[in-house]
């Protein structure tokens, strides 16, 4: 179970959240059918860091992107999406 | 090779064991083989051994980076069934599990498969449905599989929890009697034995690290025991295969997770099927050691690190021990991870690729050992022809593209998709 | 250490507060008009008649009157009434912390999380909103349809927290 | 005293006796039989690594098999039985095995047993017999076991001189500590030899480390290692078998550490030689524990056989004790132990041992290439140390190889992980030379493999370590594999002819030691770690007694039968009463919500695939949402509340899901639209009013002319203010009343005390399944099953033209619009009933071309009706199928017609 730097609610369990997808597979909404499926049916999938999408479900319920090892489960950064939020 | 046979055996007992020899060989590689198999893995093995047996083609090497059989091989729950709902996946799996009835013999390699009777339960009328449909599928196609009533259910497994207000009571069950378990590192041994004494050359410690490409077509691999040419390549590394594709500039409809499972101490017989459930996700059979086996789904998130989240765990023994009260005084002393290709429907790859002479056998999420016979024989027939075997047709690597997914369960592109 | 009374409080008004726009210009406005800051991610503010709890990055839970809170949104968010959802469950005595670390994945025993803190967490398999009134005083904002079932973890967790 | 019982026989103990220790001071030395060739066995260690002396301790649903004796203590009343023998422990049938034994080599049955399946699971069925060890409780567990979380700055595990003064020196620098131990008091060697540092040491470091704030568990092991530092502890708050004092048994802690500091010790190696196994040969740290400790002198004449200056500590401790120290073979050359007053053979490695009636008697060693003999009733053994790495392991470490103590000792780590003590500095030993006799020297103990088996399986190509474990079973035992590691390693390393360290190493993987499956479940055991969701009318159904029907974690009304009705008769009573008066439901589950902001309709347009800011405020529509992939993924109604105020409902069971699929479109794909959409599924309770008079009855319950067919209003019934949505699954004039949820009862209670006076009646969901499908609407999990596009499902006209939505370019896929596909249809019987889920055919023996999704009885004219889907079923109409169900014998022939057997051009519900 890892520990997860919230940009919101620092450091929590991995049990609070979870995991939606990689950054280079989310559709924007205006690809075509070609570009869509390709972000939607494709991966990088590196044995080492890929960006990915997280959401603290359970805790803040911010979506948040993670650059983490698929082999050491190092998490080198977490970056707040969504709108705008006051500090 | 030396058959073995309880005669054998005894000549073992009355000599000292001496006269045993190597299970397989350990060749140094040729410079070039008609086809190379990247992964020693059982389906690896198993398309090396039809590739001989059935196509006659000995000029074969199966490569692997590690020790045979140490993949997903050696790391799953060893069910074998072929109780699935839709028709090509069925067809698919009910092909191999006619294999596995003979493969001991096949192989002359005990691997212990055992149809002890792959039994689902059912938790509510609509599960008996949901069942009853899966099993109706099934049955139109001549596959066999009964719907229990709970009675037939309680008598089959005493220890299951059949109060009426248990939080999952149980209302039936289907059951496929012909399922079962065998012997997982059997598998992979037997068939490499097999297929050794065909003449494959099975060569351990030999990890590929690049194709070897002419024009766009692939003519070769790198090793870390030097360049290896080679008519066709078939990846066959579950778990690995968007790694190993790469090699090839392949982007794959697959995310890599991690899949766990346990095993209790030893205790004497107790649970005499595989035991599944409709509404919740674990499954316990009981090794012939004694040992209770357990899985659960995979953790939901891409990973290669062979380790979970022990609260996933923690979750499938919960709904394991609602099923089975009894099982909450044994231990669990041993756990283990496999790295699973998830592909984004629920379904195999097994055919060509877009790079010439590379094909792909993977995406075997959580359901590749039941699979390991078919697997290899229609790899096998795909690498030996190049054009996939009518079971195999279905599960090309571009239906995603095109929209002919094969969605088990409805669940679309991720396990968590929408 | 580990005493812990568990009550269910009556049901009463409850509102997100939802800011999508000028986050800044809003929280001025909010500043002018009631007196106090919009509490920061994991703080509550306010008073007994009106407290805002902040949970979300762009959203505040609302107690109390919410009669001057739409001009101060204006068309930069919205209120929306979520109290029919939520069940207040307090925790009363010593033993808050411990019982809430039972089941838990959160650290309620750190010292930092002191009267005035908010977190959301899992506890048991559901996911509660906790608030901190004082050192003998924690509330948890619970799903209606798991309040019973977490009533019943907590109650009997309650009765064995002893190490 | 303690009273106690073994097989069935009375014995006391002292308090404070592992159960090891209490065998042994009653003269017990037989315990236990092995798992393979049931050879008879003693008490080994005096840890959790026993092999051997395994006992089934508790009674009914508190029986734990498998318990090592020496990690039990024994309370008043405690039950032990031995395991694996038949009809008893010292007569054994099942010992015959070990003259097969000579066939019964490595890996045996993989080369015979042939013949079809069945006649493998005939040989099985015996195989299966013999294996296992203990048996299994067949009741319930009348205990609880508990999970709970801990942080700290720092995490010791092992409370040895080493861990005591780690967490000493934290808890007083201010840190937040943790200590554990896995015995169930502090000291760990100090308690074996007590002359270094002494018990008022123990006791005066536990209590300032716990004034400083430290905790410090007892009888808690550290068993798992994951990731970012979280590390697991299984904590005995009741002995196995026990009785527990607040009815939790065990706990499980997972403690997030910012440190962890492992003084884990290391564990005593056996040597292997001949017949090394029999009871009366004993570690020597056990001994000495077992003598010092426990003031338990287990025998009279004791040989040592050591390769290292530690088991001299243990030849005192007997000295000490009275007993007679017949030889100290001592493998190292002289002058090693020349000082140490005893009898010392060096260069002397032991050959065998003899026994007799399970005791041991005699044994013999090679000293200086001689072979010299000794009668003695004990012999310790000390094969050198193994630290305690497993942790250090599971954290990702890496491992260094000491040549001196023949070790593995930590070396680097990933986590924030370091290792202290004897378990990172473990002590010199000799080198040994090979046992003689490899047949009957065994090396694992449970599993009875012998180094001979080793040999086996290099000979035959099993030759890495993980094909050398799994073909022997070698570690596989509940000890897993503490003691045999290090040995079969060293054969490998020899049979290569390389260093130890070059043979390879296999995995560590949680748990350090077997955890109770009882444990890990925690509360979750109960209810499979699945609250119910429960309807916030919950009561006011429960005092009606319908029949419940589970859908997710929710519980809603399946029916309400009265005068013993079964559950049809009552739906179609309750259908009946909506197709000809009126009826209540209630509809609270539903996916709901509430979405505003100047943005809103241009948000929901990305996620309905049909159009929304067409609505006028006060109006509401049908709509469907698709996955990306093109799939439709849920359906329901949006309504325009007021200007920028819209209410999207969908799925019951999709409400998780499209939950977090609005939440990400809004905070990833949107961030920048004025929009604010919350869940509101549990705020409103629902209730839906059905049925040809239902406009009558909400008039009055309004007290207004309530909104036409899919409008809004507000209103307010008995008082509370209500949202009325005018809508219809049931295909009769229907309203939706949404209430908060804590107001929802009252307003039931008048809607029900009107719909009754007008004789109408409650309705459940399977009267709402009769009703919607006679109406040909859609369910999600049924019809609507992830694999169906809206063309598929016949909603491709209400697609938005505009396009924009998620899922638009999924829908593009070729295959998507080749033929062939299932399409919906609706199916009539022609004799008989259709059974849901039955698959349809053109005839007998062909394969299925589609399926029944769900089967109900017309309500009023009765006979059988279903919906389905069918490959290219909308040009199929008018085909008759067969709809088959092989497994539940039953079948009908059906027609294929449209998917509306009722009112399809919606007449019904228009004013």
């Amino acid at each position: 179970m890892m520990l997860i730097p919230c940009p919101h609610c620092g450091p929590r369990a991995q049990s609070e959240f979870i995991y939606e997808r990689t950054v280079d597979s989310v559709v924007p909404l205006d690809a075509t059918s070609q570009e869509a499926m390709a972000k939607l049916f494709t991966r990088n999938n590196p044995r080492g860091v890929d960006d990915e999408i997280w959401r603290h479900t359970y805790g803040c319920r911010a979506w948040m992107v993670l650059s983490r090892h698929r082999v050491t489960n190092e998490i080198s950064e977490c970056r707040a999406i969504g709108p705008e939020a006051l500090p | 090779m030396s058959r073995y046979s309880a005669f054998s055996l005894l000549r073992g007992a009355l000599t000292g064991h001496r006269h045993w020899q190597p299970a397989w060989r350990d060749p140094e590689p040729k410079s070039h083989y008609d086809i190379i198999i990247i992964g020693g893995g059982g389906h690896g093995l198993a398309t090396a051994y039809y590739l001989a047996k059935v196509h006659g083609l000995t000029n074969i090497a199966v490569l692997e980076k590690g020790w045979i059989g140490g993949g997903n091989t050696g790391r799953n729950t060893t069910i074998v069934r072929s109780n699935y709902r839709l028709e090509p996946l069925h067809n698919f799996f009910e092909f191999g599990l006619k294999l596995w009835h003979g493969l001991s013999d096949e192989l002359n390699y005990n691997v212990m498969f055992s149809p002890r009777g792959a039994m689902f339960l059912g938790h509510s009328d609509a599960d008996m449905v949901k069942l009853a449909e899966r099993g109706d599928a099934m049955r139109c196609d001549g596959i066999d599989a009964d719907l229990l009533t709970r009675d037939q259910v309680a008598k089959l497994e005493p220890l299951l929890d059949m109060s009426r207000d248990a939080r999952f009571p149980i209302q039936g069950g289907l059951i496929q009697r012909r399922g079962g378990t065998a012997r997982h590192d059997a598998v992979a041994w037997g068939y490499g034995r097999g297929a050794d004494s065909l003449g494959v050359d099975i060569i351990q410690k030999c990890e590929v690290t690049g194709f070897v490409r002419d024009g766009g077509a692939v003519v070769g691999v790198e090793t870390t025991r030097g360049r290896i040419g080679a008519g066709r390549v078939g990846i066959c590394v579950a778990g690995h295969s968007g790694h190993v594709a790469g090699l090839a500039g392949l982007k794959l409809p697959v995310e890599s997770q991690t899949l766990q499972a346990m095993v209790t101490e030893g205790v004497k017989p107790m649970i005499n099927s595989v035991i599944m459930s409709q509404s919740l996700h674990c499954y316990i059979s009981q090794s012939d050691k004694g040992g209770v086996v357990f899985g659960g789904d995979p953790d939901n998130w891409p990973s290669y690190a062979q380790r979970g989240h022990p609260m996933v765990m923690e979750g499938a023994v919960a709904q394991g021990l609602a099923l089975v009260p009894a099982l909450s005084r044994l231990r669990m002393v041993r756990t283990w991870s496999g790295v699973t290709d998830m592909s984004f429907d629920g379904a195999p790859i097994i055919g060509e690729t877009p790079v010439p002479n590379l094909f792909l056998n993977g995406g075997w999420c959580y359901g590749g050992f039941k699979a390991t016979p078919a697997s290899g024989w229609t790899y096998a027939h795909t690498l030996a022809t190049g054009k996939p075997h009518a079971l195999n047709a279905p599960f090309s690597l571009d239906r995603f593209e095109r929209g002919a997914t094969i969605d088990e369960t409805g669940s679309g592109p991720m396990p968590n998709s929408r | 250490m580990t005493e812990v009374t568990i009550t269910t409080l009556p049901a009463a008004p409850l509102h997100v507060f939802e800011i999508w726009n000028n986050a800044v210009a809003v929280a001025k406005r909010f500043k002018a008009a009631m007196g106090f800051a919009l509490p920061a991610t994991g703080r509550s503010g306010g008073n007994d008649a009106l407290r805002l709890i902040r949970f979300e990055p762009t959203v505040w839970l609302v107690e109390g009157d919410i009669s001057s809170l739409g001009d101060v949104l204006a068309e930069d968010g919205a209120l929306t009434a979520i109290s029919g959802g939520i069940v207040r469950i307090r925790l009363s005595g010593k033993g808050w912390r411990t019982l809430l670390m039972e089941g838990g994945v959160f650290d309620a025993e750190s010292p930092d999380f002191a009267a005035g803190c908010s977190a959301a967490t899992i506890i048991d398999h559901v996911n509660v909103r906790l608030h901190v009134i004082d050192e003998t005083t924690c509330d948890a904002y619970v799903p209606l349809s798991f309040s019973q079932g977490l009533l019943h973890f907590w109650r009997q967790a309650a009765g064995s927290l002893v190490e | 005293m303690i009273n106690f019982s073994f097989d069935g026989k009375a014995y006391t103990a002292q308090v404070g006796d592992t159960l090891a220790a209490a065998l042994l001071r009653n003269g017990i030395g037989l315990v236990g039989r092995s798992f393979k060739y049931h050879r008879p066995r003693g008490i080994m260690t005096a840890g959790v690594e026993e092999p051997n002396a395994l006992v089934t301790v508790g009674e009914g649903g508190r029986a734990e098999p498998n318990t090592r004796a020496t990690d039990v203590f024994v309370y008043e009343g405690l039950v032990a039985r031995s395991q694996n023998r038949w009809p008893n422990l010292s007569f054994d049938i099942g010992s015959v095995l070990g003259l097969a034994a000579p066939a019964l080599s490595a890996g045996f049955y993989y080369k015979t047993f042939f013949g079809s399946a069945k006649k493998w699971m005939f040989y099985e069925y015996f195989i299966r017999k013999a294996a296992g060890l203990g048996n299994a409780p067949t009741q319930a567990d009348p205990d609880r076991f508990s999970h709970r979380a801990a942080f700290c700055d720092v995490l010791v595990v092992g409370a040895g001189p080493a861990g005591m003064q780690a967490a000493l020196e934290a808890a007083e620098s201010g840190k937040r500590v943790i200590l554990v131990e896995q015995d169930n008091i502090l000291g760990a060697s100090l308690i074996r030899d007590p002359q270094e540092l002494d018990a008022a040491w123990i006791e005066a470091t536990a209590a300032r480390i716990r004034a400083a704030g430290g905790r410090i568990l007892t009888r808690t092991t550290a068993s798992g290692y994951w990731e970012h530092d979280l590390v697991t502890l299984t904590q005995r708050l009741s002995e196995p078998g026990q009785t527990p004092d607040n009815g939790v048994a065990q706990r499980l802690w997972h403690v997030r550490a910012g440190q962890v500091i492992l003084a884990s010790g290391s564990i005593e190696r056996p040597m292997a030689f001949a017949h090394n196994d029999r009871p009366g040969v004993m570690l020597s740290q056990a001994l000495r524990s077992y003598v010092r400790r426990f003031g338990v002198v287990p025998g009279k004449r004791v040989v040592i056989a050591t390769n290292n200056d530690d088991a001299y500590k243990t030849a005192q401790a007997m000295k000490d004790a009275g007993a007679q120290i017949v030889a100290v073979l001592d493998a190292r050359p002289a002058p090693a132990g020349a000082n140490s007053g005893h009898r010392v053979y060096n260069n002397a490695i032991p050959l065998s041992t003899k026994g007799a009636r399970h005791c041991l008697k005699n044994v013999s060693a090679s000293v200086d290439g001689q072979t010299l003999e000794w009668d003695a009733d004990l012999l310790a053994v000390s094969g050198g140390f193994t630290p305690v790495v497993h942790l250090h392991m599971q954290a990702g470490g890496t491992l260094d190889w000491n040549a001196d103590a023949q070790a593995f000792v930590p070396a680097s780590s990933r986590q924030n992980v370091t290792t202290i003590g004897g378990a990172a500095e473990p002590q010199p030993i000799f080198k040994m030379a090979s046992a003689a006799k490899p047949k009957k020297s065994f090396i694992d103990f449970q599993n009875d493999v012998t180094l001979a088996d080793v040999d086996l399986a290099w000979a035959e190509g099993y030759r890495s370590v993980e094909h050398l474990k799994r073909y022997t079973t070698l570690g596989m035992a509940t000890d897993q594999g503490k003691l045999s590691n290090m040995a079969a390693l060293g054969r490998l390393a020899e049979k290569q002819g390389v260093a130890i360290p070059e043979a390879g190493l296999t995995t560590f993987r949680p748990p350090y030691t077997p955890v109770t499956m009882g444990l890990l479940a925690g509360a979750g055991a109960k209810d499979a770690g699945a609250h119910v969701r429960r309807l916030a009318l919950y009561d006011l159904h429960a005092a009606k007694n319908p029949i419940w029907q589970p859908l997710g974690y929710w519980f809603r009304p399946r029916a309400y039968p009265t005068g013993g009705e079964t559950l049809a008769q009552a739906a179609l009573r309750e259908a009946k009463a909506v197709r000809n008066n009126v009826g209540i439901t209630d509809v609270s589950t539903l996916a709901k919500f509430e979405v505003s902001g100047p943005d809103a309709a241009a948000f929901l347009e990305i996620i309905c695939a049909t159009t929304v800011s067409k609505l006028a405020v006060g109006r509401g529509r049908y709509t469907f949402m698709l996955r990306e992939d093109g799939f439709v993924f849920d359906d329901g109604t949006v309504w325009r509340l007021d200007e920028n105020r819209y209410l999207l409902t969908s799925s019951t069971g999709g409400a998780d899901r499209m939950a977090t699929h609005i939440s990400y479109v809004r905070q990833y794909l949107c961030p920048h639209l004025r929009v604010s959409a919350v869940n509101v599924q549990e705020h409103y309770a629902g209730i839906a009013i059905a049925g040809p008079t239902a406009k009558a009855v909400l008039t009055t319950l309004i007290g207004e002319e309530p909104p036409r067919h899919m409008s809004t209003v507000p209103a307010v019934i008995a008082g509370v203010p209500v949202i009325i949505l005018a809508a219809s699954y049931s295909g009769e004039r229907a309203f939706e009343i949404y209430i908060t949820a804590s107001d929802a009862a009252t307003v039931w209670a008048a809607c029900e005390a009107e719909v009754m006076k007008v004789g109408g009646a409650l309705y459940g969901l399977e009267a709402m399944e009769f009703l919607r499908i006679e109406k040909g609407h859609l369910v999600v999990g049924g019809e609507v099953d992830g694999r169906m596009t809206p063309h598929d499902l016949a909603l491709d006209k209400m697609l938005n033209k505009a396009g924009g939505f998620i899922g638009a370019s999924g829908l593009a896929r070729p295959a998507l619009a080749e033929a062939g596909r299932r399409q919906l249809v609706g199916l009539e019987a022609l004799d008989g009933d259709i059974p849901e889920g039955s698959m349809l055919i053109p005839s007998e023996g062909a394969s299925p071309q589609g399926h029944v999704s769900a089967g109900a009885f017309r309500i009023i004219e009765g006979g059988s009706v279903a919906l389905g889907q069918l490959v290219d079923g909308f040009s199929r109409h008018g085909e008759i199928l067969i709809a088959s169900s092989p497994t539940r014998g039953q079948k009908a022939r059906v027609r294929v017609v449209a998917p509306h057997f009722y009112d399809p051009a919606g007449e019904r519900y228009r004013d």
